[in-house]
């Protein structure tokens, strides 16, 4: 593989770019592999990644139907923090914060990713005493957070109105190292670098069918064919549903469309991210000068990718009353993705009822920023076939045993 | 020096000159200018800096299609970055500056980035600025940021304001080109009701500028006349200056008004967004035209064919003097010869195609115009300002140019149907070979509700490309739409017009087209954000193959313009790279809206004192009066404390706990949420939904009762009151009354719809005030009318009767642990009966407290708080509330859920008091800590506070816990953590500080 | 921006005027229920692509809740009917056979 | 009685049409069979009326009777009969299973007049207020919060909305009627 570096860069410019390959192989699919992992988004390419990093498993194929990161990885708000509440979140999130900070040096690939800082806006007593709670736990969780004052945020984002009326800032909880990260590009980078470790990435290729006998997986049916293996992933956002019928069992699951928006770029103005639980919206703005915002999901089943106005609007409404200057500035373009909802908001990182079949997937709004966290993880369930404990609490088991991982306790929606 | 050519200018009213300044300067123009014309017109060509080398950049169109001329406008509360010159209305008094340069538009640093140009290729970010690794957020970043961004922040509250509207049609028709006008005219006809709106303030699109000829007049007179038929038909309604902006599922469809930008002193609302349900929708959005892709084709002056054309006809301006057309199609040749016709100078007509035969090009030779068959640009000269072109060869690699001066270069590439609308909703693209540009697929249009296509196309926006077939096409589309929106239509004539007769055109997608490397990095795709087509070819050749990856890999099609211009160009040199054909490739997928619309329209109304519906008690103005301090409760506002004089929060509460524990305190407690629950199937209905046995509970008598979900977490408490054998009143926690009110409908509705059971929710039917305290009983007694003594009502129990000559109900109950009524009388009363009882009680120390007082006595009673206690993972029995569950009952919601093995674990932390050693105040959410870490690395933890407070009848820290085993553990001392890594020893006590025997709730 | 006709009621609702009220015709195991028939209905949904049987409730409005059979990949609504009943109407599930040659079923 | 008061205590305002609250309104909430014998003697007899076709109001001298879904009623009356007339329905309902439950104090009432009324309730609600027929009623939402409405008269539409939140009603309204928000598209 090609190194990137500012030398390598000027290098090249001088001869109009000729010298540059491409960033990972187009290669036909092989007959076996010793794992197949179906859905090259983050999730999946990152889960490759580790395989082969961690665990020196690289006959891997990662299949995708459309093209790599075409998912949620594309379509998110690209947020990255981990100051949840429950110990398993904060373990995993945090794990995944932490792989963030390095991952353009680790993959040789700049994913910008950007320790802005995050704050969640505490608009009224119940939010305080949550998010002191959240940071009481954090603190013994080894995530960095605070609870801030109002002034403190008024210094920290000077375009916020904290005096209300309707819903005066009270305070905020703070995680100074959270941030975001250049989405398409964490895609590209463990594309690249699992790529050059040797493994297939195989896109414009459907699963149709999972084989399987005497309760162990066999292998994949795909439009370019079958595709035989000893272990079977599935990490595909938006189809779990779909996969897992395929492979014989159901999932506490729902798909529903999560929307986002972009406004015209402006100069830096932002330079955190804010979410505002209350009234629903959250908020950065990008290196190219956009804001981009996240509200609320639809409440039902959806597939289109297309969500409902309503939600953009209550959303931008919410917005304009904390930032009462975006009134002037204008939405871009608007889109939605569609994201799988577990029945406790939390993600799903188990075996299943079919042998060397694993799945990871209803990370509902949290996907992007688990994404090398969940691939760890996930790596570790594949390699051993056991849950390492990144991923104990995150089995399909919970459901039977009353055991939620559930986040929304900490005051208002996860984002 | 004006550019302006007398006797031109068909939009102009030269009678009224409006004033305006650019950059501090005072410009003039007329009514009836775009801020782009004026600018022109005051020979302002050059009008705003690239995104990312800072180039020079001159307006190349003339419509929303724009990516380059944006402007910061305004002043103050209404300054609005990223204007789009070309879709502003100059009105006397607009001020505009020019964006995104230092320290100004003719000299700006930022062009450095030009000069370096060749080291920032495509993705060249993703490559570099990687070490060491706090560069990127400290050093790198920060550069990046600075550079980015186009027009400056706002800074001040916008003061306009803002609508919503919903109308309700047949059929809706986007877009008032002579296709529009005819569709719309055709749905009218049929009855249906119709809705015709145009982006611009004008009507007639093209073929008014084109001087197309319709049933043997100029369409400018034709149009006249259909417009004034439409005005008079009832059931169809024209607007202009409604963009329909975005299509959404079930005929839905945004049209994004501007009522006042160019009008601002107006008073009426600055934008109205329009939700419109359509059963169908024609789009008649006409189509735009592409740029050529040759090197320095985004010099200023170097424009649209159609662009110059507009300037010309419409605003009688000359863009140039010299003119200098390069086309592939012939529609360019309409340009030569307009300009021609003008008395302009067109030195020559650049025609990649050879032998050029067509009536238009037979006519521009008429008129003694050079045309160079079979020629390309090669390179554009100037600066700021374009001053000749080097002509080469089309097919050759761009040398031996021979160089034509002139100040302006007019481009057409072909014409592309506006398809988004079309295509917002998932209607599908063909790929026309004739014309290199994607049209709709009438076969596969968005689907409605029940399945139907709703989108129908008309005119060139179907692909009809010339004036006869778009009349026809849109007539067709008229009827069509108003048939499947249920309309029989008539057999009315298509308005007549000839089609001219074109010769092919040549897709050329690079000129020339063996063009070197050096040439291919300055032939530009994205005029805003600097996407050149040696961009694309990287992208290619670094395996971002896929539309999508190369839109994102080079930021093609991302700018404010979303790609009008850039995207299909792009799209083919990406083919070309990859040698396969465009429809493989495919396009990127189009989102709403059209054009970039205000948030300020989007929020609409909900703006300052009506953002958010905020509900009052009856009592909520005396509050206010009396300086509360308000918090939100769900959408409630209620008194948290009502500070006196100089008296902080705190001083406040503790004095309002004192008073009412030692006098009398009165709470306004309506928002507590009262439900009626009647029926012979009562009792059964609501031994379901509390954990409790309610049937069995006596007419006039109160018991407390919790509810769970059916996943058995504590979802609700409150008491609930018999009325009588088949009534009952169940009180909900305060915002929680719509919610538990939905959640028996459901059951009802959907579970148990053979039970003989009707919910009314009678909350706000009521005001209720908690009197409270020793002195309760005096005060009711002096207000007379009822025997409120313990025998006749005791605790818990509940009576009709008057008070003060108010018609009550009386419950008694308490949530402080003193003796107490809770008492309800017709809101329409409640200020009169509150104002009544602070008369009657001022000799016995009546004094108002708020939630936050509650909130303290409930916890020195050991008194739960639904979210406090619970969070949505607590059961009752963590809270020790197996008293509240029935063991009688073979089911009620969440029983069964109760008994999974993680929650019927004797493991599960459970409630407690918790009282610091040293009398201190546990912080809220506090954690108890264990011995050791978990696997993952984290503090082991065996409890947490849910409730902590300041008592100050006890003068010391009290607080409530969930703690593992807690309930065994009593006089045990834990360690409580800290954020700062301290600890606090707290002691495990019984969870009732205050009345243990419960004796003074009982007198 | 979805509509629905309410069957109660004859309006023709849009999305802001109801409540999503997830998978219709789960049948509710209370006391004395399996782990697994408990999880199934509280959590375990088919989450189709393609025709989903759902509840909706006319929240704005007359307040009834309905069931509807609704396509989720183009969101085409087949029918609303009551939600007093079991199973969905014989005529609809007919209609959408017809509409959906290869669709499996609605158990 | 004589300290009872309405939300707004008849607030008024003048944009292009006209807002105004109209104090205090007797209301009974009424749920049973529609069909059955009882439920619907009950019903003339306390409102003069019979049962009124579904979304549709029936009037009488002595009341009106509003549809509000297949099994509920409001009858309207004057407030201060509202509880003894309520009394005599609960009496009558003492054999069959129906409910009456005086509501009239958690609702306020507006009324907007003037040929813009129709528009300034489509600001605000998703209703077709074009084809929207006298007498027929409509339960929806006004922005934010539930509402109920009809054409009380030619030029006039009569709004109920819960209790608590008739200030944003109030100012809604007014923000939809104030003058230069004239849409024109409703005549």
């Amino acid at each position: 593989m090609r190194r990137y570096s500012a030398f390598a860069v000027a290098r090249e410019a001088l001869r109009y770019n000729k010298g540059w390959g491409r960033a990972w192989r187009a290669p036909q699919p092989k007959k076996h592999y010793d794992v197949v992992i179906v859905g090259a988004g983050g999730h999946g390419l990152a889960t490759a990644y580790y395989l082969g990093k961690n665990f020196g498993i690289t006959n891997v194929a990662i299949l995708e139907k459309g093209w790599l990161g075409g998912g949620n990885t594309g379509r998110n708000t690209t947020i990255i923090r981990s100051n949840y509440l429950q110990d398993p979140s904060a373990a995993i999130y945090e794990k995944a914060r932490g792989l963030y900070e390095t991952m353009s040096q680790d993959l040789n690939m700049n994913v910008m990713f950007s320790p802005r800082g995050v704050m969640m806006l505490a608009q009224t007593q119940h939010e305080i005493r949550g998010f002191q709670r959240t940071a009481q736990a954090n603190a013994f969780q080894g995530v960095k957070t605070e609870f801030i004052s109002a002034q403190r945020v008024k210094q920290l984002v000077p375009i916020m109105n904290v005096d209300g009326p309707r819903y005066p800032v009270l305070g905020a909880l703070w995680q100074e190292r959270a941030g975001t990260a250049r989405h398409d590009a964490v895609a590209w980078a463990y594309a690249r670098a699992c790529s050059d470790m040797g493994m297939d990435i195989i896109q414009k290729c459907e699963v149709t069918a999972v084989n399987q006998s005497g309760g162990q997986v066999t292998g994949v049916e795909t439009t370019r064919g079958a595709i035989s293996c000893k272990k079977l992933a599935i990490l595909v956002a938006g189809n779990s549903g779909d996969l897992a019928r395929m492979a014989g069992f159901r999932l506490p699951m729902e798909s529903v469309a999560l929307q986002a928006l972009v406004s015209e770029p402006i100069k830096p103005c932002l330079d955190v991210v804010v979410m505002a639980n209350t009234v629903h919206g959250y908020i950065s703005q990008s290196d190219k000068g956009e804001f981009v915002i996240g509200g609320g999901t639809d409440m039902y089943n959806n597939y289109t990718q297309r969500g409902s106005f309503h939600h953009i609007e209550e959303t931008v409404r919410a917005l304009v009353e904390t930032f009462p200057m975006i009134s002037r500035m204008k939405m871009m373009r608007q889109w939605g993705g569609i994201v799988d909802v577990t029945g406790d908001r939390s993600p799903i990182i188990s075996k299943t009822p079919l042998g060397n079949c694993f799945i990871n997937g209803g990370w509902g709004t949290g996907g992007f920023k688990s994404i090398p966290g969940s691939g760890w993880g996930m790596a570790e369930l594949v390699a051993k076939g056991e849950h390492g404990p990144l991923t104990a609490e995150f089995g399909l088991d919970r459901f039977n045993e009353g055991r939620f991982i559930d986040e929304s306790v900490a005051a208002g929606v996860a984002h | 020096m004006s550019n302006r050519i007398d006797g031109m200018g068909r939009l102009l009213n030269r009678d009224t000159p409006v004033s305006f300044t650019f950059n501090g300067k005072t410009l003039s123009g007329y009514q009836g200018d775009t801020l782009a014309s004026a600018l022109l017109a005051n020979d302002q060509m050059l009008m705003g800096r690239s995104f990312k080398y800072h180039r020079a950049r001159g307006v190349v169109a003339s419509g929303a299609e724009e990516p380059n001329a944006l402007v910061n406008m305004g002043e103050g509360a209404r300054f609005e970055p990223n204007q789009r010159v070309t879709t502003t209305e100059l009105f006397d008094g607009l001020t505009a500056k020019s964006q995104n340069h230092w320290p100004n538009l003719n000299f700006d640093v930022g062009v450095i980035n030009n000069y370096v140009s060749k080291f920032l290729p495509a993705g060249f970010y993703y490559k570099t600025f990687m070490f060491p690794r706090f560069a990127w957020k400290h050093v790198f970043e920060p550069i990046v940021r600075h550079s980015a961004g186009l027009g400056k922040p706002p800074t001040e509250a916008d003061t306009d304001r803002y609508e919503h509207f919903y109308a309700f049609v047949d059929v809706l028709i986007v877009g008032g080109g002579i296709a529009g006008v005819q569709a719309a005219l055709a749905a009218g006809q049929s009855g249906a009701k119709v809705l015709l709106v145009e982006q611009t303030a004008h009507w007639g699109g093209r073929a008014v500028v084109d001087g197309a000829i319709i049933d043997g007049k100029p369409a400018e007179e034709w149009l006249i006349e259909t417009l004034q038929t439409l005005e008079n038909m009832d059931n169809v309604t024209i607007r202009t200056r409604i963009m329909g902006a975005g299509v959404y599922d079930h005929g839905y469809a945004l049209g994004y008004e501007r009522i006042t930008d160019h009008a601002p002193e107006t008073n009426a609302p600055r934008h109205r967004l329009w939700r419109i349900r359509a059963k169908q929708i024609i789009t008649a959005t006409g189509a735009i035209e592409r740029p050529l892709s040759f090197a320095g084709n985004d010099i200023p002056g170097v424009m649209l064919a159609s662009a110059v054309r507009d300037y010309l006809v419409n605003w009688g301006i000359a863009v140039g003097q010299r003119t200098v057309v390069v086309t592939n199609n012939d529609d360019g040749y309409r340009t030569a010869i307009a300009l021609k016709q003008a008395g302009l100078e067109v030195p020559a007509v650049i025609d990649v195609r050879e032998q050029v035969q067509s009536n238009l090009a037979k006519q521009a030779r008429a008129l003694g115009i050079e045309i160079r068959e079979g020629r390309a640009i090669a390179s554009v000269k100037g600066g700021k300002r374009v001053t000749g072109v080097g002509v080469s060869i089309m097919q050759g690699t761009g040398g031996a140019q021979e160089e034509i001066k002139c100040d302006c270069v007019a481009m057409s590439g072909g014409w592309s149907p506006v398809v988004h609308l079309w295509s917002h909703c998932g209607g599908k693209l063909n790929w026309i070979e004739e014309h290199a540009h994607f049209a709709p697929d009438p076969k596969r249009p968005p689907l409605g509700d029940e399945g139907q296509g709703f989108v129908i196309t008309a005119g060139i926006a179907s692909g009809a490309m010339e004036t006869g077939t778009v009349l026809q096409n849109a007539d067709a589309a008229g009827k069509s739409a108003a048939k499947a929106a249920g309309f029989a239509s008539k057999r009315t004539r298509v308005a007549k017009a000839d089609d001219v007769a074109t010769q092919v055109m040549l897709p050329a997608w690079i000129l020339p087209t063996n063009a070197l490397p050096e040439l291919r990095a300055k032939m530009w795709l994205d005029f805003q954000n600097d996407v050149k087509v040696s961009d694309i070819q990287l992208a290619a050749r670094e395996g971002y193959e896929s539309v999508e990856h190369t839109k994102r890999y080079t930021t093609l099609g991302m700018a404010t313009d979303q790609g009008k211009l850039s995207n299909i160009n792009g799209l083919a040199v990406l083919s070309d790279a990859l040698g396969q054909e465009i429809p493989q490739t495919g396009t990127t997928t189009f989102r709403p809206p059209y054009t970039p619309i205000s948030m300020g329209a989007i929020a609409g109304e909900a703006r300052g004192e009506i953002f958010q519906p905020l509900r009052q008690t009856p009592i909520h103005q005396w509050h206010v009066g009396h300086n509360a301090y308000m918090e939100p409760v769900g959408l409630w506002h209620r008194p948290y404390c009502y500070p006196r004089g100089e008296e902080t929060h705190q001083e406040a509460v503790t004095r309002e706990v004192n008073n009412t524990r030692q006098k009398l305190g009165l709470l306004d407690a309506s928002t507590l949420g009262k439900l009626i629950v009647k029926g012979p199937d009562a009792g059964k209905f609501l031994d379901m939904l509390y954990t409790n046995m309610m049937s069995n509970l006596k007419p006039g008598r109160c018991r407390y009762g919790l509810m769970c979900s059916e996943n058995g977490f504590l979802v609700d408490d409150g008491v609930v009151a018999r009325i009588d054998e088949d009534t009952f009143l169940c009180h909900t926690t305060s915002g929680g009354a719509e919610r538990i009110h939905g959640w028996m409908e459901e059951w009802l509705q959907t579970e148990w719809w053979d039970w003989q059971v009707y919910v009314a929710n009678v909350t706000e039917q009521f005001a209720q005030v908690a009197v409270v305290g020793p002195n309760a009983r005096k005060v009711l007694e002096k207000l007379g009318g009822m025997d409120v003594s313990k025998d006749a009502l005791s605790f818990m129990g509940w009576a009709d009767g008057i008070l003060g000559g108010f018609d009550v109900r009386v419950y008694r109950i308490s949530f402080s642990g003193e003796l107490s009524y809770e008492i309800a009388v017709p809101a329409s009363q409640g200020r009169a009966f509150w104002d009544a009882l602070h008369a009657a009680g001022a000799e016995f120390g009546a004094m108002a407290y708020g939630t936050e007082a509650l909130h303290i006595m409930r916890a020195e009673k050991g008194f739960i708080m639904i979210g406090d206690e619970t969070d949505g993972t607590i059961i009752p029995q963590d809270l020790g509330l197996n008293w509240a569950i029935s063991k009688k009952k073979d089911d009620f919601l969440g029983k069964r859920a109760q008994q999974r093995s993680h929650m019927a674990s004797k493991d599960r932390w459970q409630l407690v008091g918790l009282e610091t050693l040293d009398g201190s105040v546990l912080p809220d959410g506090a954690y108890a800590l264990a011995e050791g870490e978990n696997a993952n690395g984290q503090r082991n933890t065996q409890g947490r506070v849910t409730s902590t407070y300041h008592s100050p009848t006890l003068f010391r820290g009290i607080a409530m816990g969930l703690v593992l085993h807690g309930p065994d553990r009593m006089g045990e001392v834990i360690e409580f953590g800290n954020i700062d890594g301290t600890t606090i020893s707290a002691k495990i006590v019984d969870p009732v500080f205050y009345d243990k025997e419960g004796i003074k709730q009982n007198v | 921006m979805l509509i629905f006709e309410c069957p109660y009621c004859g309006v023709k609702a849009e999305e802001t005027e109801l409540h999503a009220g997830g998978e219709a015709h789960l049948t509710r195991h209370g006391a004395g229920a399996s782990d697994d028939d408990l999880k199934s209905y509280l959590f375990m949904r088919k989450n189709p692509k393609g025709v989903h049987f759902e509840r909706w409730q006319h929240a704005n409005g007359c307040g009834k809740w309905f069931h509807a059979a609704r396509c989720t990949m183009t969101l085409e609504v087949f029918g609303t009917y009551s939600a007093q009943t079991f199973e969905p109407p014989a005529e609809l599930v007919k209609k959408i056979k017809k509409k959906r040659p290869d669709w499996e079923g609605w158990t | 009685m004589s300290n009872a008061v309405s939300a707004l205590e008849g607030a008024s305002y003048q944009g292009f049409a006209q807002v105004r609250e109209m104090g205090l309104q007797g209301m009974i909430t009424l749920r049973g069979d529609f069909d059955n014998a009882i439920f619907k003697k009950t019903l003339k007899l306390i409102s003069g009326c019979n049962v009124p076709a579904l979304r549709e109001l029936n009037h009488s001298k002595s009341g009106t009777v509003v549809w509000m879904s297949p099994d509920e009623l409001l009858v309207l009356c004057a407030y201060d009969k509202a509880q003894v007339v309520t009394e005599k329905a609960v009496k009558q309902f003492a054999k069959t299973h129906s409910m009456a439950v005086n509501v009239s104090d958690a609702r306020a009432v507006f009324t907007i007049t003037g040929n813009g009324a129709r528009e300034v309730i489509a600001k605000l609600a998703p209703v077709d207020m074009a084809a929207f027929k006298k007498n027929e009623i409509r339960r929806t939402r006004l922005a934010q919060v539930p509402a109920a409405f009809w054409v009380s008269d030619d030029d006039q539409i009569t709004i109920v909305v819960f209790r608590s939140v008739a200030q944003y009603v109030f100012d809604l309204l007014k923000t939809a009627a104030a003058k230069g928000g004239e849409v024109g598209f409703i005549y």
